[in-house]
């Protein structure tokens, strides 16, 4: 038995529990054991992913009860990968909050850090819908402390919205959750999938109508439109790593739909067939359309990322939507381009922010800033692989979504809107930057007072005011640009692996035969008693049935 | 039998009596006419109503179950509180000058609800100037 | 040797009240149950004894159980009547007024007391208490003459808690 | 019966989302307050409404109310509770920084509020 | 030299110049130099195989499942396209090293130029059109980077957004097109497309594949109607005009027409479209480009025209037009690029381009007028230069070409377009270097240093060279020819020679090159009615196209997103009530299973009251306080009525989380508004109201629906119910399930809590060092308050009350494995016994008197609850594996020892830490200035008789003295 | 005569019955107010109703297992009396 999938989920906690109940006060020693833990975590994740990737389903049941009475976590290739890029990134965003000092900027940023890594991980591992639910609430709370870490009236008013926005989805979940108790008896994802499956075709409303719902849920969290509201301005305002951090939150939702959607309602469900398939993928290309008009119509480059994020949920449930093996394929390959490009904008965007100061990030020219041509590199880099312009892994995964619609009905209006919004991106982004970064030099140069452009001198390159090099930021960040290289050099490997992910998914049975028979479990022996206790009273609890129950009932 | 009967009709008068209390302290919340008076009904009967149907539990626990005292507990409880809540209700009374005012204290400056706190600075109340 | 006592065993009285709302929790009086309400009963004062800095000295235990007897038999009666007056008096029929109780009484516990028991019997609420704490301040809600409901009060009540605690 | 536990979860979240569709925060809360009541008792009732069968085992006794339902109700009421205890302190937050406790942001884009 | 090689070197390449920077710019200019010098001579290593009739390939695997591999292929169009990039980049590289002044960042520019390079060899050698794909964008991308490199202009940045914005549509409309061909062919490899014109013409899909490849090829190549974004790309530095707008980015899109011949061409589709857009080009170009003052403005419409002459070349789908395609290719190249150096060495040395400025430069920049010279007379067509034969070609081909109905009409326009063709190119000679010498030059100009005149010098050599031998490039051409035909069609038997006899092509060359002189002489009346004609700046145009797109993206952008909650709050009730109702109205259903239970007038009357309650509160929400009171009563009724339906665990959770929540808001309430303001119209809300019936009526249906149907399967409960003695050790089946069953949700459940309370401390602290502070400690209560802040008999009763509760707390928190309780509620029942403290003697006076710091309460519960999991690691078991048994400690009765309890405890903890750590917040931010915490547990105790009022003198004597004696004995 | 069972029956029937109109009438004072005072009152009467309610569940299902729960019932409606008086008092309630 191996105890390695829960550590994901109990590393963080204890963890969190140890900083605050023994170094709250020492920033310093917070900050060792946040990152000596994220390393762990990333050290785990990779060998739980190694563990999969042939393809292995390991399942954990907690309190050693047997699905589906207990709850259990399953680690396979999808859930695997999914800590995997979890853990890649919080390592990074936590060197970038440590270096940029954010997370001195309010209290308890690494324990709600280590919190929110839990409620990911968990919601990643676990095998039980309920507690998804919980695990859903474990890293939205944190969601909700990280996001208005340090406060500030603008942070404090988007955090509000944000906060009652997903209290209106948790609401939502609870009713999904009900309904589908409700009509299976179950709560078990594995053991969902078989009981749907028994429900009687001719009173189906019940099911269809808690699939829809819980798919309602998920598309919040997926930042799908329209019930992708909340995002712009919580994503806006957020402290940037936080913010970068989020990035994965989003595909919290986009995993959900994928495993649900595979396991519990597969899209030859008869029950629940041809339910979603009608709007999905037309919600998700409306997404992607509102997100990258957004790129085009903000005024403040935060949100312009924001926006960008909401566009690249609709282009990957785009791929999503189309429920077949290329799709997912092609989804899996975005998910983890789109994590690490969102987080690198957002990164970035913070470097910007930080050397225009009161200037903001709003989209006007203001004085250069120092190490300007570096960060608009950068900029100029994670803009294309966002906006899916070639060489980088956006453009990949735009070609595989492309490839895989071409089996679709709507392939030409998928089409349109992927190739058409992908234009508008360019222009968002060019406009953006172009503002934001080269305007400046115009300002300087109107300053110096030249006559004519050419004889500009001393505007063209200006020395930057000399600063502090943000080491760890941009270690931060370059590890991000350069994962997005790696993933875009390494696209034959890694689709590889995610057409076998997706095969996996798409082939349930050894899903459900590992959680629900599992092999070398012998379920009669009973391990809750402990020895000793037996032992030592020998007509106690062992041979009980409840019918002795009331003797012990005393306190 | 008899006993069991007997038992039985203790009980439904005890439940009679608690329900008819609470319900007349519910009546006379209703019908009084003045804030103050209103205090009297629900606090009062609803305590009785309240101790004659945990002696009717009681009862009915000793008679058909294990016995359990428990319920004294429940009496205390309400007992002591009761007055304390009627005192809160009363000041509150007192503070939004809901009936008719109070006559001074014979022996003192005034009513402790009415000492309002002034705002002079060094007061606990006292605002200071930014 | 009281100071002693004080430190493990602040308040007595208290320690006995837990012991039986242990046993009366607990529903049984066992010996576990008793030993571990026991154990409760002086765990908890110790911890909460800051917040109840000052315990009243001992008090007779015949005398409150008697005060305790006639405030029950009070309770009854007065329920009784209340219920009455509420039922069948119309409002502007009800002689409701003020009462002013001055105090002779100033221990914190017994003024609680007695407000508790005012307000528990006949047609009588403790309202408020002046300023200073020399005065209670009584709603009586159908009263012909104030002053005899105060006089009642202060021979029924006061004075025998004055014997219980002063 | 049924018709009435139904109703009345219906009744909670329609007033609980009319509450939500006001424009200043307090109500607002109150009214996901009310949409949890609702949620709760719907969550409840998926083990089906039983009277008289508390889950608690008692020799002899076979028939008991679906004690899982509970659980989960009693879990969702915990998580809702913390959550509106941030939620509150954060709009009481945005409220003292702003003294205004609209639920609505005028300028999210900032760009008013910067021209 | 491998081909990845040859196109990865200058991506390599591309690094040095930035890091060699500092080195100087000799090194600079040197490295970059070195690069494309071994990038070329690379690919020439590889001529000899390609002359023996071998196609070079390099082949490596990138994508395969998707199709797109790294597959390059050299034949002769890759191959001449490719030397033509890398040869004159050669000399673009060394005029830039003169042209670029001290503070032009020179690294920058030769790091863009380098991938910029890199990107064009790439296409040019792709022999997979996905990856052709990238190099495409890559182009885009790097001469935006070009064009803007002066960020301090206006135009640049505009000219590279527009050009960015123009060409990535095209790119972007090429991948659907080039996808569409995939699909047909079934591979992505160029080389097998290339082998299936048949397939691809017939499919359905070839109109629409071709439309989006032309739409890349036309942007790219700036074809009418996309060819405005080329001249406002001249306000990159001139090395970049020179080679991206002249001689190689723009020719990406003629590029790839030829490559695409064999299997595009010959369709009446591609031929109207494509020989439609060229003629269109050719003569709008050469009639703008006359009127251009602009040296570079004038060029940039002549590079449009000459563009627009090979499109139509291409189009024609005849192996001749390929031929003369193939050939003008190579000439424009040559004199353009010549043509481009020297109007930027004329800026360079008089700093103005505009030719109105200009004028009599021969005697002051002699070198410069020769080279300028036989550039312009190449573009114009005089023979002599090789301008001439390819033009002369063209006009041949026209006069084979009958397009709508009129043979006449393409030859009448091909002519029309020459003479304008013909009139610039004397302008650049007559109006900048002849003419009288003027003494207003900006600065006083005189011919450049060697490196600036020496590349365009050798441009023009080859000009001469061809020009006159034109059988030197013949086998060059013919052999890149046969490549664009790719076996789609023979070879032509013609020849180029500078003598054909007297065609129709000469003919129209002669009126072409006499009109353009006569065109010239009358330059002045013709600039004053083009002047003050109207016509469509296309700049402008695209503008304004912009920015309304803009605007509109603005508008919709912050409409849907205006910051309003009230508008998402409602889009999401909608969208979730059309979606259920979607699946319910799609799905079916049969009768009830279930019979209806009976109506218990209990039930009546709970039901009565929380309707009764919820719409009194609608109605009076606005009146803050009284809606929290009705807020309380239905949380009463609820709790009773989870009580009535057999949850008595739910009954005493829900009471305990409904007062603690009380206490918070009314906390949170004393720092708001008490009343909330009536804002909504009556229309908005009759609107709420409705949406929100309808939302009721689909939670009651639904509720209504689930509750009359019996379970599908036996629920999982049954398991519960049946093992939580025997397994969980408790008869409180829901107690065992929280932590035995699923202790794990309950574990993630306190942690929940204790985040809550953890973020509300820390926003707290924020807030208190935050500009609030000033603020919060001048607060003015917002009513009036009362006196007696610690009414005496609260604290009375509190002493005993405090003990008797936490009692409570402990039996409740004991006895919950097996009958209803538990370490949830106990925290709560423990929680509310310390606010019953704090209500009674106030928050300070209570904190002074306890030391417990609530953070380590949450802590110690969270990790005292997962210890307790991690327990059953050392025993072999999962995490959260309870064990249990009974134990008898003589003389009392056996008691069970359960690690749940212990887990539980954990929960307690975390349940106690979370609530008291948020009212320890919320109390901090109540504290106002000069609020101090009273010395005594009540505000008025008579047997403090001469004690005086709470004085500051008094507190340090209370404080010094023994803490808790707050009364003299008396 | 009715039957001493009937009677036991009846007497719970009424009780419930009792209840139930003193729970509504309290309602009723509870819209009627007309000041806050009176809500708080109503309430308070609410809150022992509920009290009764519990405990006459309790004797019609012959189970002590609601005790606790009345007992919880008890304590809380206190404190919360306590908390909307000290508002109204004090604006803090923990003060
Ligand atoms: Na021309
Ligand atoms: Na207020």
């Amino acid at each position: 038995m191996t105890h390695w999938i829960i550590a994901p989920v109990v590393l963080p906690a204890m963890l969190a529990a140890f900083i605050v109940l023994v170094v709250r006060f020492h920033q310093n020693l917070s900050r060792v054991f946040s990152v000596a833990g994220v390393v762990s975590l990333l050290v785990i994740a990779a060998g739980l992913a190694w563990q999969a990737s042939d393809g292995t389903i390991t399942m954990y049941q907690l309190g050693n009860w047997a699905a589906p009475f207990g709850i259990v976590l399953v680690a396979d290739r999808l859930s695997t990968m999914m800590v995997l890029l979890t853990a890649v990134l919080a390592l990074l965003v936590l060197l970038y909050a440590i270096g940029s000092g954010w997370d001195r900027r309010g209290r308890h940023f690494h324990s709600l850090y280590q919190f929110q890594l839990m409620g990911i991980m968990g919601a990643f591992l676990t095998g039980d819908i309920f507690n998804l639910f919980v695990f859903f609430e474990v890293l939205l709370i944190a969601s909700y402390g990280l996001m208005i870490h340090s406060g500030g009236t603008r942070r404090l008013r988007a955090g509000t919205q944000y906060v009652l926005y997903n209290l209106l989805g948790s609401t939502l979940f609870l009713f999904a959750l009900g309904a589908i108790y409700a009509e299976t008896g179950t709560l078990n994802m594995a053991d969902l999938a078989g009981r749907v499956a028994l429900i009687d075709a001719a009173d189906n409303t019940g099911i269809r109508v808690a699939a829809v719902l819980l798919l309602m849920v998920f598309a919040i969290k997926a930042a799908i439109a329209p019930l992708h509201f909340w995002l712009p301005s919580s994503y806006a305002e957020a402290p940037a790593p936080v913010a970068a951090l989020f990035g994965i939150m989003t595909k919290v939702g986009a995993y959900a739909i994928l495993r649900i959607y595979t396991l519990v309602f597969p899209p030859d469900l008869a029950t629940t067939g041809g339910l979603y398939g009608v709007w999905l993928l037309p919600v998700a290309l409306i997404g992607l359309a509102v997100g990258m008009i957004g790129v085009l119509g903000t005024r403040d480059l935060g949100r312009l990322v924001a926006f960008s994020v909401i566009g690249s949920m609709g282009m990957l449930m785009t791929a999503v939507a189309q429920f077949t093996p290329a799709g997912i394929s092609a989804a899996l390959y975005y998910v983890v381009h789109s994590t690490l490009a969102t987080a690198a904008l957002f990164l970035i965007v913070d470097l910007v922010r930080a050397g225009r100061g009161t200037d903001g990030l709003l989209l006007r020219a203001a004085q250069p800033i120092p190490g300007g041509a570096m960060i608009a590199a950068l900029f100029f880099t994670a803009a294309i692989a966002m906006a899916g312009l070639p060489p980088l892994s956006g453009f990949v995964g735009k070609l595989l979504i492309l490839d895989a619609s071409f089996a679709t009905p709507l392939v030409w209006i998928t089409w349109a809107v992927i190739l058409g919004s992908s234009l508008i991106a360019v222009v968002g982004f060019s406009r953006a930057g172009s503002l934001m970064f080269w305007k400046s030099h115009q300002l300087a140069g109107e300053a110096a007072e030249q006559p004519r452009p050419e004889d500009q001198q001393g505007a063209r390159d200006l020395p930057a005011p000399k600063a502090r090099i943000p080491v760890l930021e941009l270690t931060a960040v370059c590890g991000l640009l350069a994962l997005l290289v790696a993933h875009t050099v390494l696209a034959g490997p890694v689709t590889r692996y995610m057409e076998a992910t997706t095969q996996q998914l798409f082939a349930p049975t050894p899903y459900i035969r590992a959680v629900l028979d599992p092999p070398g479990k012998d379920l009669s022996k009973d391990p809750h008693h402990s020895d000793d206790a037996a032992a030592a009273q020998p007509d106690g609890a062992t041979g009980h049935d409840s019918s002795d129950s009331k003797d012990e009932g005393g306190h | 039998m008899t006993g069991i009967v007997l038992i039985e009709i203790v009980i439904a008068a005890a439940l009679v009596v608690g329900a008819l209390f609470m319900l007349v302290g519910s009546i006379g919340l209703l019908k009084l006419d003045s804030p103050m008076k209103r205090l009297h009904a629900p606090t009062k009967a609803a305590t009785l109503g309240v101790g004659a149907l945990l002696a009717a539990s009681m009862i009915h626990a000793f008679a058909f179950g294990d016995g359990s005292l428990k319920e004294l507990l429940i009496m205390a409880f309400l007992f002591v509180t009761a007055p304390i809540s009627a005192n809160f209700i009363a000041k509150v009374a007192i503070h939004r000058g809901q009936d008719m005012p109070p006559p001074e204290p014979p022996n003192d400056d005034t009513w402790s609800t009415l000492d309002a706190p002034d705002t002079r600075p060094g007061r606990p109340d006292a605002p200071v100037e930014p | 040797m009281t100071k002693v006592r004080r430190s493990f065993l602040p308040h007595p009285f208290l320690t006995t009240i837990l012991v039986v709302v242990w046993c009366l929790l607990a529903n049984g009086i066992t010996l576990g149950t008793v030993v571990f309400g026991t154990i409760l009963g002086l765990l908890i004062p110790l911890a909460t004894a800051a917040y109840w800095p000052d315990a009243p000295k001992g008090v007779p235990p015949a005398k409150v159980l008697v005060y305790i007897l006639i405030v029950v038999w009070d309770i009854l009666v007065a329920n009784v009547v209340v219920a009455w007056i509420v039922l069948t008096r119309r409002n502007q029929d009800m002689r409701s007024t003020w009462v002013t109780v001055p105090l002779e009484l100033r221990t914190p516990e017994a003024i609680a007391i007695l407000a508790g028991t005012i307000t528990l019997t006949p047609g009588t609420v403790t309202a408020d208490m002046s300023d200073e704490g020399h005065c209670l301040l009584v709603h009586a809600l159908d009263a012909d003459d104030p002053a005899a409901v105060r006089d009642e009060i202060k021979s029924r009540y006061e004075r025998r808690l004055k014997e219980i605690f002063e | 019966m049924e018709l009435l536990f139904a109703s009345a979860v219906g009744v909670l979240t329609a007033a609980g989302l009319y509450l939500v569709f006001r424009l200043r925060t307090f109500p607002v809360i109150l009214g996901t307050s009310l949409l949890t009541y609702a949620v709760n008792l719907f969550l409840f009732a998926s083990g089906r409404l039983t009277i008289g069968a508390p889950p608690i085992l008692v020799d002899g006794v076979t028939r008991y109310t679906d004690p899982l339902p509970q659980a989960l109700v009693l879990t969702a009421i915990v998580i809702s509770f913390g959550m509106t205890a941030v939620v509150v302190v954060i709009a009481l937050g945005a409220y003292l920084g702003e003294n205004d406790d609209r639920v609505n942001d005028p300028a999210p884009d900032r760009s008013e509020e910067r021209a | 030299m491998s081909l990845f090689l040859v196109v990865a070197l200058p991506f390599l390449g591309a690094l040095l110049p930035g890091l060699l920077i500092g080195a100087g710019r000799k090194v600079c200019a040197g490295t970059t130099f070195a690069v494309s010098l071994t990038a070329l001579v690379g690919l020439l290593s590889n001529l000899p195989a390609l002359l023996r009739g071998e196609v070079v390939q390099a082949r490596v695997d990138w994508l395969p499942g998707l199709g797109m591999n790294m597959n390059l292929m050299m034949d002769g169009l890759g191959a001449f396209f490719a030397s033509l990039i890398l040869g004159i980049g050669l000399l673009i590289i060394a005029y830039a090293r003169s042209y670029l002044s001290r503070n032009d960042n020179m690294g920058e520019f030769f790091t863009y130029l380098l991938l910029f390079q890199g990107a064009m060899v790439g296409i040019v050698l792709s022999d997979n059109v996905l990856v052709l794909l990238v190099f495409w964008e890559l182009t885009s991308l790097s001469s935006f980077l070009l064009i803007g490199y002066w960020k301090h202009l206006p135009e640049g940045r505009q000219g590279a957004r527009m050009a960015l914005t123009v060409t990535g549509m095209g790119g972007l409309a090429m991948i659907g097109g080039m996808l569409i061909l995939g699909q047909i062919v079934g591979s992505y490899d160029l080389s097998v497309i290339l082998q299936n014109r048949d397939l691809i013409q017939a499919d359905p899909l070839y109109v629409p594949a071709l439309i989006l490849i032309l739409l890349g090829c036309f942007t790219k190549s700036a074809q009418f109607p996309f060819h405005f974004w080329l001249p406002h790309a001249m306000a990159a530095p001139t090395p970049v005009s020179a080679y991206l707008h002249s001689a190689t980015m723009v020719k990406a899109g003629i590029f790839l027409m030829a490559r695409m011949w064999p299997v595009l061409s010959g369709t009446p589709e591609w031929f109207y479209i494509v020989t439609t857009a060229g003629l269109i080009t050719m003569v709008l170009g050469a009639v703008i480009g006359l009127f251009k003052h602009d040296l570079k403005a004038l060029l940039a419409f002549s590079t449009v025209s000459h563009l627009g002459l090979i499109t139509m070349l291409l189009g024609t789908g005849t192996a001749f037009g390929a031929m003369a395609a193939v050939f003008h290719i190579l000439n424009h190249a040559t004199f353009k690029c010549a043509l481009f150096m020297t109007a930027g060495i004329i800026d360079h040395e008089a700093h103005t381009r505009d030719i109105r400025r200009l004028g009599g430069l021969r005697h002051l920049m002699p070198v410069t007028f020769v080279i300028a010279t036989i550039a312009a007379l190449s573009m114009a067509g005089i023979p002599l230069f090789n301008g001439f034969l390819s033009k002369e070609m063209w006009l041949e081909e026209t006069t084979h070409t009958v397009l709508f109905g009129p043979d006449w009409l393409v030859p009448a326009l091909a002519t029309f377009g020459a003479l304008f063709s013909a009139a610039y190119s004397f302008r650049y000679i007559g109006h900048v270097f002849l003419g009288q010498q003027r003494d207003d030059y900006p600065t006083q100009p005189h011919d450049p240093p060697a490196g600036m005149w020496l590349p365009p010098a050798f441009l023009t050599v080859l000009v001469v060279l061809i020009g006159v031998m034109p059988f030197l490039a013949e086998p060059a051409v013919r052999f890149v020819t046969a490549a664009v035909l790719g076996g789609a069609a023979t070879l032509p038997e013609a020849h180029i020679a500078l003598w054909h006899g007297v065609t129709p092509a000469l003919i129209m060359s002669i009126i072409a090159v006499t009109g353009g002189l006569i065109l010239l002489a009358l330059f002045k009346p013709l600039i004053r009615v083009w002047e003050s004609t109207p016509r469509p700046e296309a700049k402008t145009i695209f503008e304004a196209i912009i920015a309304a797109c803009v605007r509109l993206a603005q508008a919709v952008t912050h409409g849907l997103h205006n910051g309003a909650f009230t508008q998402y709050a409602g889009i999401f009730t909608l969208a979730i009530i059309a979606a259920a109702g979607h699946a319910w109205f799609t799905g079916q259903s049969i009768a009830p299973s279930r019979a209806a239970m009976p109506v218990h007038v209990i039930a009546l009357a709970g039901w009565l009251m929380l309707v009764g309650a919820t719409i009194f509160l609608v109605i009076k929400h606005r009146d803050r306080l009284l809606a929290l009171i009705v807020m309380a009563i239905i949380g009463l009724i609820v709790s009773v009525a989870f009580a009535y339906f057999s949850a008595p665990d739910l009954a005493m959770t829900q009471i305990s989380v409904e007062v603690v929540t009380i206490v918070l808001l009314l906390l949170a309430l004393n720092f708001l508004p008490d009343q909330t303001p009536s804002e909504s119209s009556p229309v908005k809300k009759l609107r709420d109201g409705i949406i929100a019936l309808v939302g009721g009526a689909a939670a009651t249906g639904f509720t209504y629906h689930l509750l009359m149907r019996d379970f599908v399967s036996p629920t999982i409960s049954d398991y519960h119910l049946e093992n939580s003695y025997k397994g969980g050790g408790g008869t409180n089946v829901v107690n065992v399930i929280l932590v035995d069953f699923r202790g794990f949700d309950t574990f993630g459940e306190i942690i929940v809590l204790g985040i809550a309370a953890l973020v509300i401390f820390a926003l707290t602290e924020a807030l208190l060092g935050g500009p609030v502070r000033a603020r919060l400690l001048n607060r003015v209560p917002d009513k009036p308050l009362s006196g007696d802040r610690h009414p005496l008999m609260m604290v009375v009763l509190t002493r005993v009350m405090m003990p008797v509760v936490l009692m409570v707390g402990i039996y409740i928190f004991l006895r919950g494995h097996n009958l209803p309780g538990g370490g949830f509620i106990a925290g709560l029942v423990v929680a509310i016994a310390v606010v019953m403290q704090y209500m009674a003697s106030g928050f300070a006076w209570a904190t002074e008197r306890q030391r417990y710091p609530y953070h380590g309460i949450i802590g110690a519960g969270v990790l005292a609850a997962g210890l307790t999991g991690i327990g059953a690691w050392f025993t072999g078991n999962e995490f959260l594996t309870s064990a249990f048994g009974y134990v008898r400690i003589p003389p009392m009765e056996k008691f069970e020892l359960a690690s749940a309890a212990a887990f539980d405890l954990g929960v307690f903890l975390a349940v106690l830490g979370a609530v008291m750590l948020s009212l320890e917040s919320f109390s901090r931010l109540a504290r106002r200035a000069q609020m101090d915490a009273p010395e005594y547990a009540m505000d008025i105790d008579p047997s403090r008789e001469d004690a005086p009022e709470v004085s500051d003198a008094m507190r340090t004597a209370g404080m010094s003295g023994e803490r808790g004696t707050d009364r003299q004995e008396n | 005569m009715i039957a001493p069972d009937r009677l036991y029956d009846l007497a719970l029937v009424f009780a419930f019955a009792a209840l139930a109109l003193a729970q509504l009438l309290a309602m009723i004072r509870l819209v009627i107010g007309p000041d806050v005072t009176d809500r708080i009152l109503a309430l308070d009467t609410m809150v022992v109703d509920a009290i009764g309610l519990i405990v006459l569940l309790g004797i019609a299902q012959g189970t002590q297992i609601y005790f606790e729960a009345a007992l919880i019932f008890a304590m809380l409606g206190f404190v919360s009396t306590v908390a909307y008086a000290r508002f109204i008092l004090r604006g803090d309630i923990i003060e």
